[in-house]
């Protein structure tokens, strides 16, 4: 039964974010996107791991791609529709691609056999993930925790910045 | 039963079991919601409400419902066909998915995640997609505008009501539902006592959330006529009228979980017994609650009009009686059955009792325009609720290290400095001027 | 700036917009449109959400009145006049039959005097129900409309008794009164006046200490008092902007001399003051009604006129207080049966065109609380 | 509720009776329509119908003075306009000498006639110096016998004062009158208003075009020699190609 639902899941990520790369219409690209991001979540899940299963919903789909979704609609892309998306550059993205995947394939194949995923803890003997991620989070490493907030407040504060009419 | 089933399908009977109750039961609820709307709001407006669809309007859901079958569905031309059908798909059944985690009765209750708040908070933000990609399949400026509209709402006014429902979590100790209903019983006290200024935010949050008056904005702009919503038709706009009905259910039953107590009797611990038996007085309220309603039906039933109506109204008031049977018979059950059915009697009274505070505001209120809406949910309720989280926190923190022995009174103080802040974030409000002062004439 | 010829595309839809400059849009409202208060057309010119520039194009409810009456005699064209504010029908009349007495050089007895002040009082504070309603309704507050109608169903309950009709009642005839008043008329409108300031106390209750109401309508749509007399603003409108300023006191007609009332006037001419205005009028209004039901002189209802209205070539200007502004009728005779010309004052059409200097500067969603405002009954704009 | 006789005959005839009273010069003192017949002599005297109407009101007798017969009306002395002169006019006089044609008190409101192309400096004087802070109506009659055919009438109001004043002017047809927008800016609809009904071309109006009727709309209504007969049988012809009954 788990076996099985995990395999659904990947599927479902993998199709569903080619699918987000190969469509025209960018409304559907963002919807597959959203598809990817939920699957993604859902092998979460099926690892015990509720409370990142969740926080990937509300950060990634219930925040930052209604963000994504908002830019598409308010800056209407009908125009860009019509441009000829393949250009010429056709060439140099192959090399570049084929490159990345060779670097993939030799970091896969040195390290293949300590890629073995720990033995699956038993449901409910782990203490809660909420409270772990909580201690890890605010106990263990509680500085960079703080440079990563300050980080964000700043990128915040730029975008403000930067979006302030020019009046 | 289960003997018959294998040990690994088993754990998920009951879950599903419950799960077919409820979405077979949901529609039904939202459209008595709608009637109970409609019944209220004539009441205050000095009005009869719907009342030629069975005795009193009670058939008039099912009127409706069949109507918005027969309906025509027009799709716009050139709209996003896949889109504009899934979208009212995505709503409803984001408003659906968020049932899993409610509990409610200490029984009934479909998935106990011990996440259970943080997941319906996810799944109820997922529904902005219902509305946006709505209004962007139907391929209309206005409805696209009412979309965006609605959307920045709903963004900006649930991290208000988040952080409302953060203020509560810290009291409860846990996301789980079940764990904080059970902090409540152990506290003795709900947290809408400890708390009173969390639950307004989360009121106010909870009523933008669902795109209700006062701040109904975008199907009422009266230039976006009904926003977007406006190019569905028939059984598509139904869903979208089912969503937003479950919603205003979701967050009434979230409210009623998190500060009013869950499934809890009111004065939960306060066990006195009737005469030596085993039943506590404050059992037998539904009873007579139930009684009360049967006894107003048949004194209702000869006063019909219609000889159909009368008998409608007895059956009414039979099916009273009936639940109140029910509840006493369920006196005497075992505990896990008592429980149960009262648990779920209390929880749904509740539901019910925020819900006729939805319907009392929207009737009193006229409707924010935008730049107030948003100035309203961004410099007023978020800092509040952030200031409201940090004040509960320090005096959590002080209770337990210094031992605190007397809570209430830490309740009052932290709800005396947040009405303070409350009155601070609010000062600029325009204070409304004296009557139009009366001269005499020239 | 050059007016580019809109064509709405199609008559039906009744928001069309046409993209200008990336920042101005032309946004048109009407002139089907739930809160035009009758077929408005409205042409917005936004800049984003704000209101840069208006223009009203009006005239869908033109019936000539003005030309039909060149070929009605004096009493014909009485009915007309009702058609016109149909709100206000019994003001409408009164100001006509009082112009044609002027003309005539006579006066209607005290008596019908009497009645026709009660009735034409009554009359405002129905039509200041009709004008709270749906301006209520149109900032979102969903309840005091239904109020405001069963308030002002007992007034029409009374009309009807009087003289049969509700709306275009064509109650009063040149030279007083056609019909007695009915048994029974000074019980019913002394129990209408009783349990009227109770009632105005609940729609106040309702919404002048509603936060929102007053943020919705505190600020919107102002007027200097300036501004309102250059544009010949008149009414509740020109009183907000702080004119102390009534017909019924500068140059009392009809009773209105008779009896103690006060004219409410308000400071800054805003939307929320104009609300104000109108709630003191209907008070106003009952304890003229009050006064006047308590005496009511005995005698004559109709001077001695004779059936054949023939005055005297000239021409004469008389205007009343209509709950809307001053209602002015200029009639010419040349000595037949015939006006030769009638001429109506149209304080809607008039207060309609300080609309433009009251919208710009306010956002969108505040035109139609705006519209609401000055209170425009479409019959009256367009004759 | 018997009709009333001399209604009756107004009703028969009002669209024949138009089209005469166009061409018959309409003299102020004799009846216009030649054609209508003689009026039923007034004398007869109609007892004060008690009103029957559905509310059954109190008979008329036992509250009203016994039902006398009310003696024709006695024609009072028709009140002509009397030529009137107060300080205002002589102020008037001094300051724009004859463009101030003369100045009559009709039912006791004043009337001034002045000269169209002084109109709008008289109209400035009227408003700064004379406090009529209120331009309350403009509007327009028309005088087909004339050779100047249109009033323009001006109705002034003075805050300060309570008191009305009547501007009139006489214009012809194509004589364009200037605009009084700047003087008192709610003069804009209503001068759009005249151009729609009249015809007269108010000059230094910022935009002048029809208001009320539509944009392509040929003729103006509330001219005297605008028959609606003849306008309504050349729509018919023209748009549904048959020939209207009328």
């Amino acid at each position: 039964m788990n076996s099985l639902l995990f395999y659904f899941f990947s599927i479902l990520a993998i199709a569903s974010a080619i699918l987000m790369v190969t469509r025209r219409n960018i409304v559907h690209g963002a919807v597959f996107l959203i598809t990817t991001l939920l699957a993604t979540a859902g092998i979460f899940l099926q690892l015990q791991a509720e409370f990142l299963f969740v926080v990937q919903i509300i950060l990634y789909v219930g925040g930052i791609m209604v963000l994504f979704v908002f830019v598409i609609m308010l800056v209407n892309l009908d125009v860009s529709l019509h441009l000829v998306q393949f250009n010429r550059m056709k060439f140099v993205s192959t090399i570049l691609a084929v490159v990345l995947a060779g670097h993939l394939f030799a970091a896969f194949w040195i390290t293949r056999n300590s890629l073995n995923l720990g033995p699956r803890g038993e449901a409910m003997m782990q203490p809660r993930n909420t409270e772990s991620v909580g201690q890890a989070l605010f106990q263990n490493y509680m500085l960079p925790f703080e440079i990563a907030s300050i980080l964000l407040l700043v990128a915040m504060i730029g975008a403000v910045v930067m979006a302030k009419r020019k009046v | 039963m289960n003997h018959v089933i294998p040990p690994s399908i088993q754990a998920y009977v009951l879950p599903v079991l419950y799960g077919v109750v409820v979405v077979a039961l949901l529609p039904l609820l939202a459209g008595y919601i709608v009637l109970l709307e409609r019944k209220v709001m004539a009441d205050m407006q000095a009005r009869l409400g719907p009342m030629r669809v069975g005795p009193h309007g009670l058939l008039q859901p099912i009127a409706d419902a069949l109507k918005l079958l027969i309906k025509e569905d027009i799709v716009p031309e050139k709209a996003d066909r896949f889109l504009f059908w899934c979208a009212p798909v995505l709503s409803v059944t984001m408003a659906l998915l968020a049932y899993a985690a409610i509990p409610f009765g200490p029984v009934f209750q479909i998935a106990d995640l011990n996440v259970g708040l943080l997941f319906i908070l996810a799944i109820s933000s997922l529904g902005i997609y219902g509305i946006v990609l709505g209004g962007w399949a139907s391929n209309s400026h206005y409805s696209l505008l009412g979309a965006l509209r609605s959307a920045a709402q709903l963004v900006s006014y649930e991290t208000a009501a988040g952080l409302a429902l953060v203020s509560g979590l810290m009291l409860a100790g846990s996301l789980s539902m079940k764990d904080i209903v059970q902090a409540q019983y152990d506290q003795g006290v709900w947290f809408v006592f400890v708390v009173p200024v969390g639950f307004f935010i989360y009121l106010v949050g909870s009523i933008a959330e669902t795109n209700r008056a006062p701040f109904d904005l975008p199907e009422a702009e009266s230039e976006l006529v009904a926003g977007y919503m406006t190019e569905y038709s028939g059984f598509r706009w139904a869903l979208y009228f089912l969503g937003e009905y479950a919603n205003m259910v979701v967050v009434a039953a979230i409210a009623t979980t998190l500060f009013l107590g869950g499934w809890l009797r009111p004065f939960a611990r306060y066990q006195d017994h009737l005469f030596g038996t085993s039943i506590e007085l404050l059992d037998l309220l539904p009873t007579i609650l139930f009684l009360a309603a049967a006894a107003y039906c048949f004194w209702l039933a000869p006063r019909q009009p219609v000889q159909i109506q009368k008998i409608v109204m007895a059956l009414v008031g039979g099916l009273c009686l009936v639940l109140a049977a029910g509840m006493t018979g369920a006196l005497f059950a075992p505990d896990a059955v008592r429980l149960g059915i009262h648990g779920a009697f209390w929880f749904l009274a509740k539901v019910f009792a925020y819900i006729y505070a939805f319907l009392w505001i929207r009737f009193t209120f006229p409707r924010y325009r935008f730049d107030q809406l948003m100035r309203l949910g961004w410099r007023f309720l978020i800092p509040l609720a952030l200031v409201n989280v940090i004040v509960v926190g320090t005096t959590i923190v002080l209770q337990q290290n210094w031992e605190w022995r007397h809570p209430m009174l830490s309740a009052i103080v932290t709800t005396a400095i947040m009405l303070g802040v409350a009155a601070f974030l609010a000062r600029e409000g325009s204070a409304p001027s004296e009557p139009a002062e009366v001269g005499e004439g020239n | 700036m050059s007016e580019s010829r809109i064509n709405a595309s199609n008559g039906s839809s009744n928001v069309t917009t046409t993209v200008l400059g990336a920042d101005e849009i032309i946004l048109n409202m009407g002139p089907q449109h739930p809160s035009t208060h009758g077929v408005l057309r409205v042409k917005l010119k936004l800049d984003g959400e704000r209101v840069v520039g208006s223009e009203c194009v009006i005239g869908y409810l033109h019936r000539g009145v003005e030309k039909i009456a060149e070929h009605r005699s004096y009493q014909q064209f009485a009915p007309y006049v009702d058609r016109m504010d149909y709100v206000a029908a019994v003001s409408n009349g009164l100001g006509y039959c009082e112009a044609v007495e002027k003309l005539l050089g006579t006066e209607a007895p005290p008596r019908a005097r009497v009645v026709r002040t009660i009735l034409t009082e009554l009359q405002r504070i129905a039509s200041h129900l009709l004008w709270l309603g749906p301006h209520a309704l149109d900032i979102g507050a969903l309840t005091p409309v239904f109020y405001c109608f069963r308030e002002r169903e007992e007034i029409l309950k009374i009309f009807e008794k009087y003289c049969g009709a509700r709306l275009t009642t064509h109650a009063f005839r040149i030279g007083g009164l056609q019909y007695e008043t009915y048994d029974g008329f000074e019980q019913d409108v002394k129990r209408f006046c009783e349990d009227f300031d109770k009632k105005v106390d609940e729609y106040e209750t309702l919404l002048t200490e509603n936060r929102i109401w007053v943020g919705r309508t505190k600020g919107v749509g102002i007027l200097s008092a300036q501004d309102a007399i250059a544009l010949g603003v008149t009414g509740p409108v020109l009183r907000a902007s702080g004119m102390k300023w009534d017909i019924r006191k500068a140059m009392p007609y009809a009773a209105y001399d008779q009896y103690e009332w006060e004219i409410p006037t308000r400071p800054t001419g805003d939307t929320y003051d104009r609300y104000l205005v109108r709630m003191e009028e209907m008070r106003q209004s009952r304890r003229i009604c009050l006064q006047a039901i308590e005496n009511i002189p005995s005698g004559p209802i109709m001077a001695r006129i004779g059936k054949v209205l023939k005055p005297p070539p000239g021409e004469v200007y008389h205007s009343i207080e209509a709950p809307k502004g001053e209602l002015g009728y200029y009639i010419v005779s040349d000595g037949t049966t015939q006006a030769y010309r009638t001429r109506v004052r149209p304080p809607s059409f008039i207060n309609l065109q300080a609309f433009d200097k009251m919208a710009r500067g306010a956002l969108v969603a505040d035109v139609v609380a705006i519209i609401g405002t000055i209170d425009i009954v479409l019959g009256e704009v367009d004759r | 509720m018997s009709n009333d006789p001399s209604e009756k005959d107004a009703n028969v005839k009002p669209s024949e009776g138009t089209s005469e009273s166009a061409a018959t010069p309409p003299k102020p003192a004799t009846p216009a329509q030649p054609a209508t017949p003689a009026q039923p002599v007034a004398g007869a005297p109609p007892k004060p119908v008690p009103p029957a109407g559905a509310t059954p009101p109190k008979p008329v007798g036992a509250g009203a003075a016994p039902p006398t017969k009310p003696a024709a009306p006695a024609k009072e002395a028709a009140p002509k306009p009397v030529p009137f002169d107060n300080e205002l006019t002589q102020r008037l006089k001094a300051r724009f000498g004859d463009a101030i044609r003369e100045a009559t008190l009709d039912r006791k409101q004043a009337i001034v006639l002045v000269a169209v192309d002084q109109l709008r400096e008289i109209a400035r004087y009227c408003r700064d110096d004379e406090k009529f802070d209120m331009l309350t109506d403009l509007t327009a009659v028309d005088w087909p016998k004339r050779e100047k055919r249109f009033d323009v009438v001006l109705n002034l109001y003075s805050f300060s004062k309570n008191e009305r004043l009547r501007l009139k002017a006489h214009a012809a047809e194509n004589e364009p009158v200037p605009s009084v927008c700047e003087i008192w800016p709610v003069a804009n609809w209503l001068e759009r208003e005249c151009y729609d009904m009249f015809g007269i071309v108010f000059e230094g109006h910022p935009e002048l075009k029809r208001i009320l009727l539509p944009d392509e709309w040929q003729g103006h209504p509330l001219r005297k020699d605008y028959d609606i007969l003849e306008q309504d049988t050349a729509w018919v012809r023209e748009n549904l190609g048959i020939e209207s009954g009328q």
